[in-house]
């Protein structure tokens, strides 16, 4: 029924899944969903290679490899960050991110 | 011309400068008295020594023979102008060695006694000594650097003589008005030099005298574009009078006008003669060196040394002439309208100084009998002015007044002083044969060799001004009742300072008996005027006779005449309102040229510095307001960047 | 190790000693400084007596040269990579600069005889200023002479922030910053330089015997006219020398104006014009204008200061226009009186600021205004002043004088490449000058010491102390030697000016 | 063995680990030795490895060369005088001062992270293939937001820690899409190999662009640099001090990487952007750092122009040597004034510009230590600053960059303006009323003292640039 998708076809997914995440980190106000939206740019970013390794080096498991790699370092991101906002939460009772903004408010003078 | 007076010539410049030095080591404090005797000293003995030159002069040396007998190199600006120091003998600068030194010495002895008890007694022979050093020097300049060099020191002397009397205003600002009108007719002498110093310059290089010297640098020998003997060579002047000048003028008589025009200041010549009636405000017997019968002369003494020049250029003579005369006429005029004793002097010098120049003026190269004649009255007026402000000053010594409405009476309370003036009045209105007669009757007949008829006849009237307004000076101070309680106090001055009027007195009488012109310019032959002779004692006769006329009885004539000119004559007596024209163009100068530069510099180029600080600033702060804090504004700034980069890779080439 | 060295190490060691002086013997530092100093001020003259047999021991014609020759040179590699050297040796000018420096510091440790207040950074830092001039000056390398310099230039900035006057943070910051500026221009130009000729060495007379092309030198040249001129004063770049040295203490008004300013003129004719003829040939008339317009309007401008201070400051403007007038000449004549210029404003202006910090140290103003006859308390230092004034305004007999009329002859002489109507009036109007001069000293110098005493107070005053009738009497001494016998300086700087000046 | 160094950082890191986890807390004071011991003898072994010469491990999987060791040599430095400015604070000697908490606390934990951190840089520079490099990116990169929270307590530390990882967890996304990009563009994960595929197409510029993203993030490129002043004011002082140096090297050694292996063959195309790039982050640096009054915000915007300077290096193929030497010179003159930072705030808790009135009177060698400190960022002679930015100038110059040259060298004097600013509290202000004198410790001293005097030397003994030049040399000839 559907053509054999092509690799133009795949790229076209993978830029789509990171402008969907890009756009999700500048409009989400809440942390958590903006550290989703990251995660939906990375897996953007892991789809590319994966694609990569079958269409252009599909002799070598290199790209799965990496891929591998970049899922478990994406979980220690995730991990800090939620160590990170768990703090923040403490102090701000919000994980509204626009409200993240104290420090301007001490320390941008402009004297 | 060897020997070693001609080879140590220096020393008699010299001779003062160690004066000075003499007298900053030892007459300090209580020493203060022995700085005139130092000073006297020293300048006797440069006194002897340039008799001795002369003498040795006129017995070895040829008639108007001219060498540099002595000289070192001072100042290398590159070949061909490097500029010596040295010691030019001829007769004009023995001529003026004379009469410095002579005048000098006299004036040195004479301040002794005046200048008794001032707290700055030391330091006025410091700076006396310093004039004569400068003037000497100036006077045995061999080119026109040297020149310039001391013409500078006996202005920058003459300028701490005249403010000697630091703490009275006027003479303060007599001081600065001297120095400054001085140095802006100097800036034209410079421009002078810088003139003459790049054309002969040039000239040199091109022709065969080029090639002919050392190429290094060791050529202090060698031919210099700025020596008088090179510029008043007859090719160099050649050269310069072929090339075009500006304003449709030649080089030379560009070159010998700027000159002139710096000659004028210091000579005090219309129309910047301002200075010299203020200079009065100095001491007498400086008034009487300076300012009527040494410095205020250099001008003469340049155009004389450069006259190969000026008569070549015939119109830069014509100008002297013109100046000249009008100076004359228009100082004679002023000096019979003023009340200040030293004033009438000083309009009186200017007058006679006028004379001189008109004297040059009238000479021509085939015709140079006008410069003996300058030079000539050069000799006789220092004598006699030199008196004249001496014996005022006496007088002033004694009436504490300089006006001559405070005097009178006075022949017999200063009897010697009284004596000595009247020669000099008689020298100077002159009547033979008394010195200035032959002089300016020498004068007066060149111009009349010279076809030159107005310059002949504004010259016998001015005569017969000179002897008005001399003797309207006399008859006021000397004759007459006492008009203040300071001349009827007045005493005659120690001999101290009666001895060097004396001398003076009879130089005044014998002066014009030295044929000078023919020691000036041998070989010219000067035929005696009868008509002239008459003529001039004719004008000096009137001219006594109006003066008792009007000022010898007791009667109001004097006044009634000048109201009757009115207008005219507070013209005459605010001496043509010069000075408030000068004001007015310096005030203009300070409100239209420097208020606005200071202005200009603290607001608008310092304020442009400061606004490139400001709009630092300003963009900075500007900037700062895009730290919002906001963390997902700096994600959109990072991925515009992202994109910006893209764009920039794609759209611009390197 | 040559000689030279000596002239960084012992200002620096000096430094370090002063430094080194316990707390409670402040007055040790001055001894210590002057010591240091003196030790320098006899280095230098020694020196120069024997760069002078040198020369005349080596012997040809210097008339045919076009490279700088060095003496007492010294080359030690230090990043060859980039060809830069350690490379020390003076010629004529140097030598006259060194001296110059040398009696500047010396006199201006004299002038200083009597800072207390945080004497140990005072003298430090002073003397590390003076160890970046002597270094500007025997540089041979580009690059040390460029590291030097800005050596030379930053502890004016506490020097004058810390111990002046005034609006002194201001001043201070102003100063450094538009210096600053400068030496980024000048360092755009001399990498430009040396890549241009093949990225191989900074040594000055290696890169002269480069020909750079037009092009280069048409952008380069007025890149490092404009960055040493700024430091030289140039117009309209000058703002920061009125208030950098009206707010600046004595001894570093004396050593900003007589010597680092220097600097300015010292790099334009090194560098600029030694380097880059062809640039010079292109701007001379440019930089011709700007210079006379330097000379000019600082006169008139110093006619209308009231503050000691900023009068001296606009006559160091107006003067130190001498110094870039001469050399926009390109001829001999200009060359070797802008550098007779430096050496003799130095040395005036020195003294002036000298003495104007001597005076306010007792009038307790600098206003013109306020002062007067103040001759009578203070003849010594009113007879300096006077001599000062003199040669500012050119007085024969001063050296002021020997340096001005070799300016105008270079510029009323003119070079190929200017029209010449254009230079002859450009030179007329800055021997103008000598006329406002003659109104702006004169008018100042009656204001402050002629006329009745203004204030009673003034009437305690005592005259100079010892070390300042030292410091005031070496000065005039060195202003009247070089006056009266010029061929002391000349014949130290001509050999080293004609292998520039047959650049052209 | 070259991997030596990083092997002895992990132990330190595990040691210290265990330590924290097994002593009693009174004991834990001697992690920071036993860190410091680490560290230097792995600094030790990076310059052993240097004198030995190059060489590989695990089939040239893991290079070390020349450029490697200056690499590692500056990171660990800079992991050192962290170490011994954190020292203070680990101590608990400056628990509350001036009413603010200002303790670190977990000592070995702290030491831990930021040991791994360095770990991760070091092997950024020596890896060849794609995979390590962006392992080490992610291991370079992701302890620093822990870090920049480490203070808990502190609600400005959170938030910072907040914004670091937002920004830079995006950041790393978008990076990997461009490396992806480029595995994808060339078909291998050998960087070599990727570098002699490439060609300088459209996609080619999509993925340098992306990548560069990554880059300036950690070097703080405008306009990837706004985390900087936030992140800079909210962390610990000497977190935010590691940040700015060891961030910032491992920023530039990912570019090396890159640029060099990566993109080598496409370098001079790209050379307007990268002078672009430069003039703007080091003219937006110094025009926002001129209002600073924080001196930590006023450090992050000095930091992020310095970067500017440092990728003038670029522009031309010889470039690298000058980059090298600025950073190892920039690490050490950074840390000396983060050190004075450090230890004012320590004392007084002030952190103000107009705060460091009077230090010339209460600690003079301080306050003398400081200004030589800015005098060098400012690149005032004869400092390592100087020295080190007149060589990337003279890259720009040889490239004929020479707008760029005037516009770099006119921002160092706007930079010394406001250095000047703190020069002129310290000297010029009178200081605080009654202010003892101010006393630093052990471990200020000794990090003081160490980063000054080489802060004097590298600019003054030749050895060091002479020996980054040749061996930069050999390496940009090996990796093309």
């Amino acid at each position: 029924m559907f053509p054999t998708p092509t690799i133009t076809h795949w790229l076209t997914l993978s830029a789509l899944l990171f402008s969907i995440g890009l756009y999700g980190i500048f409009t989400r106000r809440n942390a958590v969903g903006v550290l989703l939206s990251i995660e939906m740019t990375l897996n953007s970013a892991i789809l590319n290679i994966l694609i990569f390794n079958r269409f252009v080096a599909s002799d070598e498991v290199d790209g799965q490899v990496l891929v591998l790699f970049i899922i478990a370092a994406a979980a220690a991101e995730a991990v800090v960050a939620l160590a990170i906002f768990v703090s923040f939460y403490r102090h701000r009772h919000t994980l509204d991110v626009t409200q993240a903004n104290h420090i301007c408010d001490q320390g941008n003078s402009t004297s | 011309m060897t020997g070693f007076l001609f080879e140590n010539a220096w020393m008699i410049p010299a001779l003062p400068l160690i004066s000075i030095l003499l007298i900053g080591l030892f007459a300090t404090g209580s020493n203060a008295r022995v700085a005139g005797i130092i000073g006297s000293v020293a300048i006797g003995t440069a006194f002897l020594l340039t008799c001795g030159l002369g003498l040795s002069y006129l017995s070895s040396a040829e008639a108007g023979a001219s060498a540099v007998t002595w000289s070192i190199e001072w100042l290398r600006y590159q070949d061909h102008l490097v500029v010596s120091l040295g010691t030019l003998i001829d007769p004009i600068s023995l001529l003026l060695l004379f009469v410095v030194t002579s005048v000098s010495l006299l004036v040195h002895v004479y301040s002794i006694g005046y200048m008794a008890g001032d707290e700055g007694y030391s330091r006025y022979f410091v700076f006396l000594s310093l004039f004569t050093f400068s003037m000497l020097g100036l006077v045995l300049a061999p080119n026109l650097l040297q020149m310039y060099v001391f013409w500078e020191l006996v202005g920058v002397s003459s300028f701490l003589l005249i403010g000697f009397y630091y703490t009275l205003p006027e003479a303060i600002a007599a001081s600065k008005k001297a120095f400054i009108v001085t140095r802006f007719a100097d800036l034209f002498f410079l421009a002078g030099i810088l003139v003459l110093g790049f054309f002969v310059h040039q000239w040199i290089v091109d022709s065969e005298w080029g090639g002919v010297t050392a190429t290094a640098l060791q050529s202090a020998t060698a031919t210099q574009a700025l020596d008088f003997a090179t510029i008043n060579s007859e090719p160099v002047l050649a050269n310069l009078k072929a090339q075009p000048g500006v304003f449709g003028l030649d080089l030379l008589t560009v070159a010998m006008l700027l000159v002139f025009i710096g000659a004028a200041g210091k000579s005090a010549m219309f129309p910047l003669h301002v200075w010299l009636p203020d200079a009065m405000a100095g001491p007498t017997p400086v008034s009487a060196l300076i300012h009527a019968a040494t410095m205020v002369v250099a001008g003469v003494y340049l155009v004389a040394r450069l006259f190969p020049g000026f008569a070549a250029s015939g119109d830069a003579l014509h100008v002297v002439a013109a100046v000249g005369c009008f100076t004359c006429l228009f100082a004679a005029l002023i000096a019979c309208t003023q009340r200040d004793i030293k004033r009438v002097l000083a309009f009186s010098t200017l007058s006679q100084i006028g004379y001189m120049m008109l004297a040059l003026g009238v000479a021509s190269a085939e015709h140079p009998a006008g410069l003996g004649a300058a030079m000539f009255h050069l000799f006789t007026h220092a004598f006699f002015k030199a008196l004249l402000f001496l014996g005022a000053g006496s007088v002033i010594h004694a009436v504490h007044s300089n006006d001559v409405a405070d005097m009178g009476g006075l022949r017999k309370k200063m009897p010697l002083t009284h004596a000595t003036f009247l020669i000099a009045t008689i020298a100077i209105a002159g009547v033979p044969p008394l010195a200035g007669f032959f002089s300016k009757d020498e004068i007066l007949g060149a111009a009349l060799d010279g076809e030159h008829h107005l310059i002949f006849g504004v010259g016998l009237f001015v005569a017969a001004l000179t002897a008005f307004y001399m003797f309207r000076v006399y008859i006021l101070t000397f004759l007459g009742a006492h008009k203040s309680d300071g001349a009827a106090k007045a005493h005659e001055s120690p001999p101290i300072m009666t001895i060097p009027l004396v001398v003076l007195g009879v130089m005044s009488v014998c002066g014009g008996w030295i044929a000078v012109s023919q020691f000036v310019l041998p070989g010219v032959e000067l035929h005696a005027h009868l008509l002239v002779m008459g003529l001039s004692v004719a004008a000096a006769v009137v001219g006594i006779g109006a003066a008792f006329w009007l000022y010898g009885g007791q009667t109001n004539r004097a006044q009634s005449m000048a109201d009757s000119m009115g207008g005219i004559y507070r013209l005459v007596q605010n001496k043509f309102y010069i000075d408030e024209v000068y004001l007015l163009v310096t005030k203009m100068i300070f409100r239209f040229i420097a208020a606005p530069a200071a202005w200009f510099d603290r607001h608008v180029v310092d304020a442009a510095m400061n606004l490139s600080a400001a709009v630092v600033r300003w963009f900075g702060a500007r900037l700062n307001v895009l730290q919002t804090g906001q963390v997902q504004t700096y994600g959109i700034w990072m991925i515009n960047g992202t994109i910006v980069i893209l764009l920039f890779l794609w759209l611009v080439q390197r | 190790m040559s000689w030279l060295s000596l002239l960084i190490l012992i200002p620096f060691a000096t430094a370090l000693a002063v430094v080194a002086t316990p707390d409670s013997k402040w007055y040790l530092r001055r001894w210590v400084a002057l010591f240091g100093t003196g030790v320098v001020l006899a280095l230098s003259l020694v020196m120069s007596v024997s760069y002078m047999q040198v020369v005349q021991q080596r012997g040809g014609d210097a008339s045919v040269l076009t490279i700088s020759q060095m003496e007492f040179e010294q080359s030690i590699p230090w990043f060859k990579s980039m060809g830069i050297e350690y490379h020390v040796g003076v010629d004529g000018i140097a030598m006259a600069m060194i001296v110059l420096t040398a009696i500047i510091i010396f006199t201006g440790v004299l002038a200083s005889w009597e800072v207390k207040e945080r004497s140990r950074e005072f003298y430090a830092f002073l003397l590390v200023l003076v160890t970046g001039v002597f270094g500007v000056f025997i540089s041979v390398d580009l690059f040390l002479f460029f590291l030097f310099y800005e050596v030379a230039v930053l502890p004016m900035y506490l020097l004058i922030g810390v111990w002046g006057t005034g609006r002194k943070e201001y001043s201070a910051m102003k100063l450094t910053l538009m210096l600053m500026v400068g030496s980024a221009l000048v360092l755009v130009g001399m990498l430009a330089l040396y890549h241009a000729a093949g990225s191989q060495t900074f040594d000055l007379n290696k890169l002269a015997m480069v020909d750079y092309s037009r092009d280069l030198q048409q952008w380069v040249f007025p890149c490092v006219f404009v960055g040493f001129g700024v430091l030289g004063a140039l117009f309209p770049f000058h703002t920061w020398s009125p208030d950098g040295h009206a707010s600046a203490p004595t001894a570093v008004s004396m050593l900003h104006a007589g010597v680092l300013m220097k600097l300015g003129g010292y790099g334009v004719l090194r560098v600029a014009v030694y380097l880059m003829p062809e640039g010079a040939k292109q701007w001379a008339l440019f930089f011709l204008v700007l210079t006379t317009i330097n000379i000019v309007y600082g006169a008139y401008a110093a006619i209308r200061q009231t503050d000691l201070k900023y009068f001296t400051a606009y006559s160091s403007v107006s003067h130190c226009g001498f110094v870039l007038f001469g050399l926009c000449s390109l001829n001999l004549m200009g060359f070797k009186g802008a550098v007779i210029q430096m050496f003799s404003h130095g040395i005036m202006t020195g003294l002036f600021f000298g003495l104007i910090g001597m005076v306010y140290g007792r009038s307790k103003t600098r206003d013109l205004t306020q002062m007067g006859g103040l001759s009578k308390r203070i003849p010594w230092l009113a007879t300096s002043f006077y001599i000062a004034g003199l040669a500012s305004l050119g007085l024969p007999g001063l050296s002021g004088f020997v340096a001005e009329s070799t300016v105008f002859l270079g510029g009323f002489f003119g070079n190929r490449w200017v029209d010449a109507t254009t230079m002859r009036i450009c030179t007329l109007l800055a021997t103008s000058s000598i006329v406002v001069t003659a109104v702006y000293v004169l008018r100042g110098l009656s204001r402050v010491f002629q006329g009745p005493m203004t204030k009673p107070e003034f009437s305690q005053m005592q005259d100079a102390t010892i070390p300042e009738k030292l410091c005031t009497g070496i000065l005039v001494a060195t202003l009247a030697i070089v006056g009266m016998y010029p061929p002391v300086l000349i014949d130290l700087i001509e050999h080293a000016i004609l292998p520039i000046a047959n650049r052209f | 063995m070259y991997i030596q160094p990083e092997i002895i950082v992990v132990v330190t890191a595990f040691a210290v680990l265990g330590m924290e986890m097994f002593l009693p807390p009174r004991h834990r004071v001697l992690e920071t030795p036993v860190c410091l011991l680490g560290l230097s003898t792995a600094l030790a072994s990076v310059v052993y490895l240097m004198i030995q010469g190059d060489g590989n491990f695990l089939d040239g999987q893991f290079l070390f060369d020349g450029v490697a060791g200056w690499f590692k040599v500056s990171f660990l430095l800079a992991g050192l005088l962290t170490v011994l400015l954190s020292a203070d604070l680990l101590n608990g000697r400056f628990k509350i001062v001036a009413g603010q908490d200002r303790e670190l606390i977990h000592r070995g934990e702290f030491y831990t992270v930021v040991l791994f951190n360095l770990v991760g840089s070091m092997f950024l520079i020596s890896a060849t293939n794609l995979i390590n490099l962006y392992v080490c990116l992610e291991l370079a990169t992701i302890p620093l937001f822990a870090l920049v929270a480490w203070r808990r307590n502190d609600p400005l530390s959170c938030e910072a820690g907040l914004k670091y990882i937002i920004l830079g967890a995006t950041l790393s996304a978008v990076v990997l899409f461009g490396l992806g990009l480029l595995y994808g563009l060339s078909g291998s994960v050998d960087l070599f190999t990727m570098g002699d595929n490439l060609s300088f197409g459209p996609a080619t510029k999509l993925a340098i662009a992306m990548v560069v993203v990554g880059v300036g993030f950690k070097l703080t490129l405008v306009p990837f640099h706004m985390w900087a002043a936030d992140v800079y004011r909210g962390a610990p002082l000497p977190v935010a001090a590691y940040l700015s140096v060891a961030s910032k090297a491992a920023g530039l050694a990912f570019m090396f990487q890159l640029f060099y292996r990566v993109l080598g063959n496409v370098l001079l195309d790209v050379s307007m952007a990268v002078a672009v790039l430069a003039a703007v982050t080091m003219t937006l640096g110094n025009l926002v750092a001129v209002v600073q009054t924080n001196v930590k915000r006023f450090m992050a915007f000095s930091a992020i122009s310095q970067a500017g300077y440092l990728i003038m290096g670029f522009l031309a193929p010889d470039g690298a040597p000058s980059m090298v030497y600025y950073m190892l010179v920039y690490v050490v003159t950074n840390m000396v004034v983060f050190g004075v930072l450090v230890f004012y705030l320590n004392e007084t808790g002030r952190e103000e510009i107009e705060d460091y009135r009077g230090l010339s009177r209460t600690n003079p060698w301080i306050a003398l230590v400081l200004m030589l400190g800015l005098f060098s960022l400012a690149g005032i002679p004869p400092l390592s600053g100087f020295v080190g930015k007149f060589f990337l100038f003279s890259v720009a110059s040889k490239a004929g960059f020479h707008w760029l040259v005037a516009v770099a060298a006119v921002n160092s004097t706007i930079s010394l303006y406001y250095y000047l600013r703190i020069v002129r509290q310290m000297y010029i202000e009178p200081g605080f009323e009654n202010d003892p004198p101010l006393r630093a410790s052990v471990s200020i001293v000794t990090a003081l003292g160490v980063s000054t005097v080489l802060m004097v030397v590298l600019g003054i003994v030749p050895f060091f640039y002479e020996t980054i030049y040749e061996q930069t040399h050999n390496w940009i000839a090996s990796s093309h």
